[in-house]
């Protein structure tokens, strides 16, 4: 009885948003009388924190707290049209969009606080707590609560912004594939350390590193929240998930969470991230996404690490035990490799 | 444990933001906590009816006759709806962008093509009383031969699926059953390899399992509106979709969503909503359609099984220099939303590396199991499992440490991608170097010092030149029988397992790309 | 459908309804009483989503037949604040980010409070048994553990 | 036709009730109210039995008689019936346990059922309760006959109590940690004289349709030393009179395959 361990890694890319583009979406934002603001949108927060990340966009675009911002989603009354949450498209495509709807209502703002200060518009800056004041002189100040006052009830404007983001449409070449398919992409490189038992095929996650290149990581909690839950995902997929365990034979399906494997909380293993940061040049303050590709780096990078411990491919998912055994009795026993 | 590496990069941003970067709390937590977050079921109305469907046991047969007579007798029924109740009772998710034909029965007629297809909807007062009606819906069936596996679907003589696409795959620009792609020369790659690797890869299907099975909430509202509570992942794509199965104005519907209790791509479908919208409208009450956990499990829609086949043709010193995919989507007896993940599959080829050949056949095949739809990494995971492993054996193949080998043929800025787009704002290079330092893994100092933004353009940022007209065979072997060559490439077999597409007809100068993949915008007409 | 009276103290609170036969607790909850704190995620027992107390006993509210929590103690997840205060798990999982679809989050929350309320001084071991019932598709578990921890650690602080 | 939920006092009037096929008794509720949830419209009564002997523990010596309503938790808080802890704590997660009882982990088809495994191993004997009254009758033939006998429930099941510690071990293979189904599920009990095992009586879950006995293993094991040696021919002879099933969590093959190997571990007290 042998237990084996071996190190693996994988490298790749991820494209930000919905193929070929096309895929358009709308916020829009408005202050109520007392400078608090609402960003009306109809996308769809899932858990992966669409609500959050766009309220700390509008609020940086707009110059105040986060505090200030609240996102309201996911009514067709009251949102405007958005494609909808898939495809790694929620941070940029509708970060942009409340990005620009903020901007127009900053706009705005700026222009009521200027006559209210009775100076040019171009010398007011916003301090980001709340007030709007003359660029080097701190003291010639108005609340944005002011502001809001006096342009509903004095000036008669409103504080308020629309805002869409689309990537034109791509065509396809038929005879050459020939297309436009994403404007930016997200990057990743993960090292998978397993542990094989070669009399019964059982794989033991021992630890992860990696490293995530996700443009601009917007809220780290969050993105943490992405990589640390696709990372336990990725596990899944790698040696656990099927509706069919005996594909293409449909039969023996599973029926309900028992049956269904997932890694439980017993079967978590230590993950160490990087983060890195190249702005996407067309995304929201940069940012691409990271919801999608965390979980794909872990499967190949598990399956080669099992190569590494006993010598055997696996070169189909889910990797069972039964596989692994099966290819090492194949093999006539297991063959470590040399040590990284 | 998170860390940021600030360092890398640093000079292409500007870090000194109030908002953007902070680890602020998330706008749902206090609501989750407290369990006070509202989801689709959290809804409670008022006389509120339960909606069932009774599913196919058979994996395809056709239906002969549906008996509804003691089903209709049944206590506390207020309705039972059939295909024919559904005002347009076939559709493809995608047509609403104008992908794909209609081809898919929100309840089966004539036919059932996967085990599970819904066929009848029985509305009750009761869950209890809509599962005991369903059991006495009689249904006459005529089994009909089955197949389950890609390659036996797509040979000559198949059982036909689904109707609507008779070879058993998609079709593609009007003519084609694959999306294609051709950059460079691939024979003319491997005739210089000094090694040849040919591999066969497969992911078999995966269920989203969300803690939240799919679900709506249907009722009807003042002036005559409808309002839905859904869990749907994109509400307008689901209201548009209703509105074109019920063939009422798309403002005739309010839906209200936006707080799932997960989705993963699985919610996206708009399974239940058609029938729940239907069963308020055909019983002036509102109506609950709730997936159970185990139809969830074996008969909603998962990421659908993917079979990959890689050629690639390697030099000594660790440079791949062609690489030829066949892909094949398992689309289950639907189209969904395969079709698309079919060309973000060859968009994605051959992956995050330059490579100057590069050939792939792409295919979206149709089977008799449940429809498989989006999830996380649609097109894209199990193509990089694929790559990501023939990485492995390459490198092993040549003598060269993984890590290195996938350094020294990263894309860089400036470089060609096969899809002949430029690539920009890359980063491969840089999160292979911090892994390998993260997770104490040497490489040589050279390897260290490489960068996404040198040595970039110049020969690796040309459209290469086309291979001469023939069709390169990529040979789809049995699991089991991987193949190395470690000389030159065999010579490609004689008969192609696909006959050779006909040619493209001539198109008239102004009309865009025949059959182009293109999007209206989602409240477009249809445009064929 | 006959229907049977059942009376049972709901958070506190001494609450009587009507329940169908067969019913299981899960609906009696949501449908009769209208707390929407036990989630169904499965009805199977498979879960943890429709986790609840009875009597300080972790139960799945979706296999428990209703009228058999006559005269007992149950406690949701809708009880765990003590007026604005939230209870110490509930920070916890705030603290941690444990929560991202929330779904799990109120079965996750009763779970975890069955543990400490009995085992003050947890060990990780045994935090990961007490929600090893419950399903979690989004955080990996990881957030979910660490909080459950730092609630019990936070807990012996105030008793110190 | 609506559920109807019956009580009563005693197994004879519960009997009685359950001559009615579309009757159900209901333990811990774990199977019967899954099956209303899942739509099971075979059911339309529920026979309940508020007797509370069912929920007691009685021993007396080394014999020891737990009521089929005696739930998994009640058994991790008693320290008599600490040899059953390690296969008690592997089934459902706490809030399985707080309902799950006894008498239906009798019930539970493979590959549920790894209490079922425990107590054949102990060979115990389980008072069946039905039309014609109650009996007794060893657990391995209620297990051959339990799904012939529809309307029958479980009273108590009765065992000895393993001499120690050793005496007595348990291993449950699942692919979830803490907490998963059985790939399979080994239990042994054994008593050694003179180091030399004597009448070992192995049992497994998941390796048939219900717990089995490992005939062919425990021969194989009588007279033999606890070493690498001395339990080669029992592993050779482990899945001897097998019978698993295909299904989500596991093949037949594979379960043929690994059971002499985790014998082997259970048997020299090795991990994993």
């Amino acid at each position: 009885m042998a237990k084996l361990r071996g190190r693996g890694m994988s490298s790749m890319n991820y494209p930000i948003g919905m193929n070929l583009g096309g895929d358009p979406s709308q916020a829009l934002v408005h202050s109520n009388p007392s400078g608090k603001f609402t960003v009306s949108l109809s996308s769809i927060d899932l858990g992966q924190g669409m609500k959050s990340v766009t309220r700390q966009i509008c609020a940086e675009t707009l110059g105040v707290p986060v505090e200030d911002v609240y996102v309201d989603t996911a009514d067709s009354d009251t949102g405007p049209h958005c494609m909808g949450s898939f495809a790694s498209r929620g941070t940029h495509r509708v970060g942009n969009a409340v990005m620009a709807a903020a901007r127009e209502a900053r706009g705005v703002m700026m222009e009521a606080a200027a006559e209210e200060l009775e100076v040019n518009v171009a010398d007011l800056e916003t301090d980001g707590r709340g007030n709007i004041h003359v660029k080097g002189a701190p003291h010639r100040s108005i609340s944005t609560k002011d502001v809001a006052i006096a342009a509903q009830f004095r000036q008669g404007r409103t504080i308020s912004g629309r805002g869409i983001f689309l990537v034109p449409l791509s065509d396809v070449d038929p005879e050459t594939g020939e297309m436009s398919p994403a404007t930016c992409y997200a990057h990743a490189c993960l090292v998978a350390e397993v542990e094989v038992d070669d009399e019964t095929g059982e794989v033991a996650m021992v630890r992860m590193d990696s490293a995530y290149e996700l443009g601009r990581a917007l809220n780290p909690r969050l993105v943490e929240q992405q990589l640390v839950g696709g990372a336990w995902m990725g596990i899944s997929h790698a040696l656990y998930e099927t509706p069919e365990p005996y594909y293409p034979d449909p039969s023996h399906g599973p029926r309900d969470f028992v049956e269904y494997l997932m890694p439980g909380p017993g079967d978590i293993c230590p993950h160490d991230i990087s983060v890195l940061e190249r702005p996407a040049p067309d995304g929201p303050f940069g940012a691409k996404g990271p919801g999608e590709m965390c979980a794909n780096p872990v499967m190949p990078a598990i399956a080669n690490a099992i190569f590494n411990a006993v010598g055997v491919r696996m070169d189909e998912l889910p990797i069972t035990p039964e596989k692994v055994l099966r290819a090492i009795k194949a093999q006539g026993g297991a063959r470590p490799q040399a040590r990284r | 444990m998170l860390e940021l590496r600030k360092d890398i990069f640093a000079d292409e941003r500007d870090d000194n933001l109030k908002e953007i970067g902070k680890p602020t709390q998330r706008q749902d937590m206090l609501g989750h906590v407290t369990a006070t977050s509202v989801y689709f079921n959290d809804h409670k109305l008022q006389g509120m009816l339960h909606l069932k469907v009774l599913r196919s046991p058979h994996s395809h047969a056709r239906i002969r006759r549906i008996d509804l007579s003691e089903a209709e007798r049944s206590p506390g029924v207020r309705r039972i709806i059939r295909g024919a109740d559904v005002p347009r009772n076939l559709n493809t998710l995608l047509s609403l962008i104008n992908f794909g034909k209609d081809d898919e029965p929100t309840l089966a007629v004539d036919k059932v093509r996967y085990k599970g297809e819904p066929i009848v909807a029985v509305v009750a007062e009761s869950q209890r009383e809509a599962f005991e009606a369903l059991a006495k819906i009689r249904v006459d069936y005529e089994p009909l031969p089955t197949v389950f596996d890609v390659e036996e679907a797509m040979k000559p003589g198949a059982p036909v699926i689904n109707e609507t696409y008779p070879k058993n795959t998609f079709t593609y620009h009007d003519i084609y059953d694959h999306q294609k792609i051709r950059f460079g020369d691939v024979e003319r790659g491997f005739a210089a390899a000094d090694h040849i690797l040919e591999q066969r890869y497969q992911m078999s299907p995966i269920e989203h399992a969300p803690t939240e099975t799919n679900g709506s909430i249907a009722a009807p509202d003042t002036n005559g509106r409808y309002v839905v509570y859904t869990s749907t992942q994109a509400l307008f794509f689901s209201l548009d979709t209703c509105a074109k199965i019920l063939d009422v104005p798309s403002n005739k519907l309010h839906f209200i969503g936006g707080t799932v209790g997960g989705g993963f791509g699985g919610k996206v479908d708009t399974v239940t909503e058609p029938l729940a919208i239907l069963g308020a409208m055909l019983t002036g009450r509102p109506v609950r359609y709730m997936i159970g956990r185990e139809e969830e499990m074996l008969y909603c829609a998962p990421r659908g099984a993917e079979r990959i086949f890689i050629k690639d043709g390697v030099s000594r010193d660790g440079r791949i220099l062609a690489r030829q995919f066949r892909c094949l989507f398992d689309s289950g007896a639907y189209t969904r939303l395969s079709s698309y993940a079919v060309v973000k599959c060859a968009a994605h080829l051959p992956g995050p590396y330059t490579i100057p050949n590069v050939y792939a056949e792409v295919y979206c095949v149709f089977t008799n199991r449940v429809p498989a739809t989006a999830m996380r990494g649609f097109g894209v995971t199990a193509v990089d499992f694929a790559i990501e492993c023939q990485m492995d054996k390459l490198a092993d193949l040549v003598g060269m440490d993984p890590m290195e080998f996938r350094l020294v043929n990263a894309y860089r800025d400036g470089d060609m991608k096969a899809h002949r787009r430029e690539a920009k704002n890359t980063a491969l290079i840089e999160c292979v170097q911090v892994a390998a330092e993260k997770a104490k893994w040497r490489i040589r100092d050279d390897f260290k010092r490489m960068s996404s933004l040198k040595d970039v353009g110049a020969p690796r940022a040309v459209v290469p030149a086309p291979a001469p007209a023939r069709e390169a065979i990529l040979v789809s072997r049995p699991a089991g029988q991987q193949r190395t060559v470690y000389d030159r490439p065999a010579p490609p077999s004689p008969e192609p397992i696909r006959p050779p597409p006909p040619p493209p007809p001539a198109q008239p100068a102004a009309a865009p790309s025949h059959g182009a993949i293109r999007f209206s915008s989602v409240f477009g007409g249809r445009r064929r | 459908m006959a229907k049977t009276p059942v009376q049972f103290r709901h958070n506190g609170r001494e609450v009587a309804i009507f329940v169908d036969g067969g019913m299981n607790l899960l609906s009696a909850l949501r449908d009769e009483i209208g707390d929407h704190s036990p989630k169904f995620g499965c009805g199977q027992g498979g879960c943890g989503a429709c986790t609840v107390l009875i009597d300080g006993e972790p139960v799945l509210s979706c296999i428990t037949l209703a009228e058999t929590v006559a005269g007992k103690s149950i406690e949701t997840a809708d009880g765990l604040k003590t007026g604005p205060e939230l209870h110490p798990l509930q920070a916890a999982f705030m603290d941690n980010f444990a929560a991202q679809c929330g779904y799990c989050t109120p079965g996750m929350l009763m779970a975890a409070k069955a543990l400490i309320d009995r085992n003050p001084d947890p060990s990780r071991v045994e935090v990961v048994d007490a929600i090893s019932g419950n399903i979690c598709r989004c955080t990996g578990y990881e957030p979910i553990i660490n909080a459950v921890l730092a609630a019990a650690a936070r807990r012996g602080e105030r008793r110190a | 036709m609506p559920v109807t939920v019956k009580t009563f006092a005693t197994p004879t009037e519960a009997a009685a009730a359950l001559s009615d096929r579309s009757a159900r008794y209901i333990g811990g509720g774990t199977l019967v109210m899954r099956a209303l949830n899942e739509g099971d419209v075979s059911i339309s009564t529920i026979v309940r039995l508020e007797d509370r002997a069912l929920t007691q523990i009685r021993a007396s010596g080394a014999r020891i008689t737990i009521g089929a309503g005696v739930t998994l938790s009640q058994i991790l808080r008693e320290r008599e019936l600490s040899f059953l802890h390690a296969p008690a704590r592997l089934i459902g997660g706490p809030a399985v346990r707080t309902t799950a009882t006894v008498g239906g982990n009798l019930f539970a088809p493979a590959p549920y059922g790894d209490l079922a495994v425990a107590l054949l191993a102990l060979e115990a004997t389980v008072s069946v309760m039905s039309g014609y009254g109650a009996r007794d009758m060893a657990l391995e033939e209620f297990l051959a006959s339990r799904d012939r006998s529809p309307g029958a429930f479980v009273l108590s099941v009765t065992c000895d109590r393993p001499s120690s510690p050793e005496a007595f071990r348990f291993r449950k293979v699942a692919r979830v940690k803490p907490k998963g189904v059985s790939v399979l599920s080994i239990a042994v009990s054994l008593s050694a004289v003179g180091g030399r095992v004597s009448g070992p009586r192995i049992a497994y879950g998941a390796m048939a349709p219900t717990a089995i006995r490992a005939k062919a293993a425990e021969r194989a094991l009588e007279g033999k030393t606890l070493d690498e040696a001395g339990v080669a021919a029992a592993v050779a002879a482990a899945a001897e009179g097998t019978s698993p099933a295909n299904d989500a969590i596991a093949s037949a093959w594979y379960r043929r395959e690994v059971v002499g190997v985790h014998l082997r571990r259970l048997l020299l007290g090795q991990d994993g």
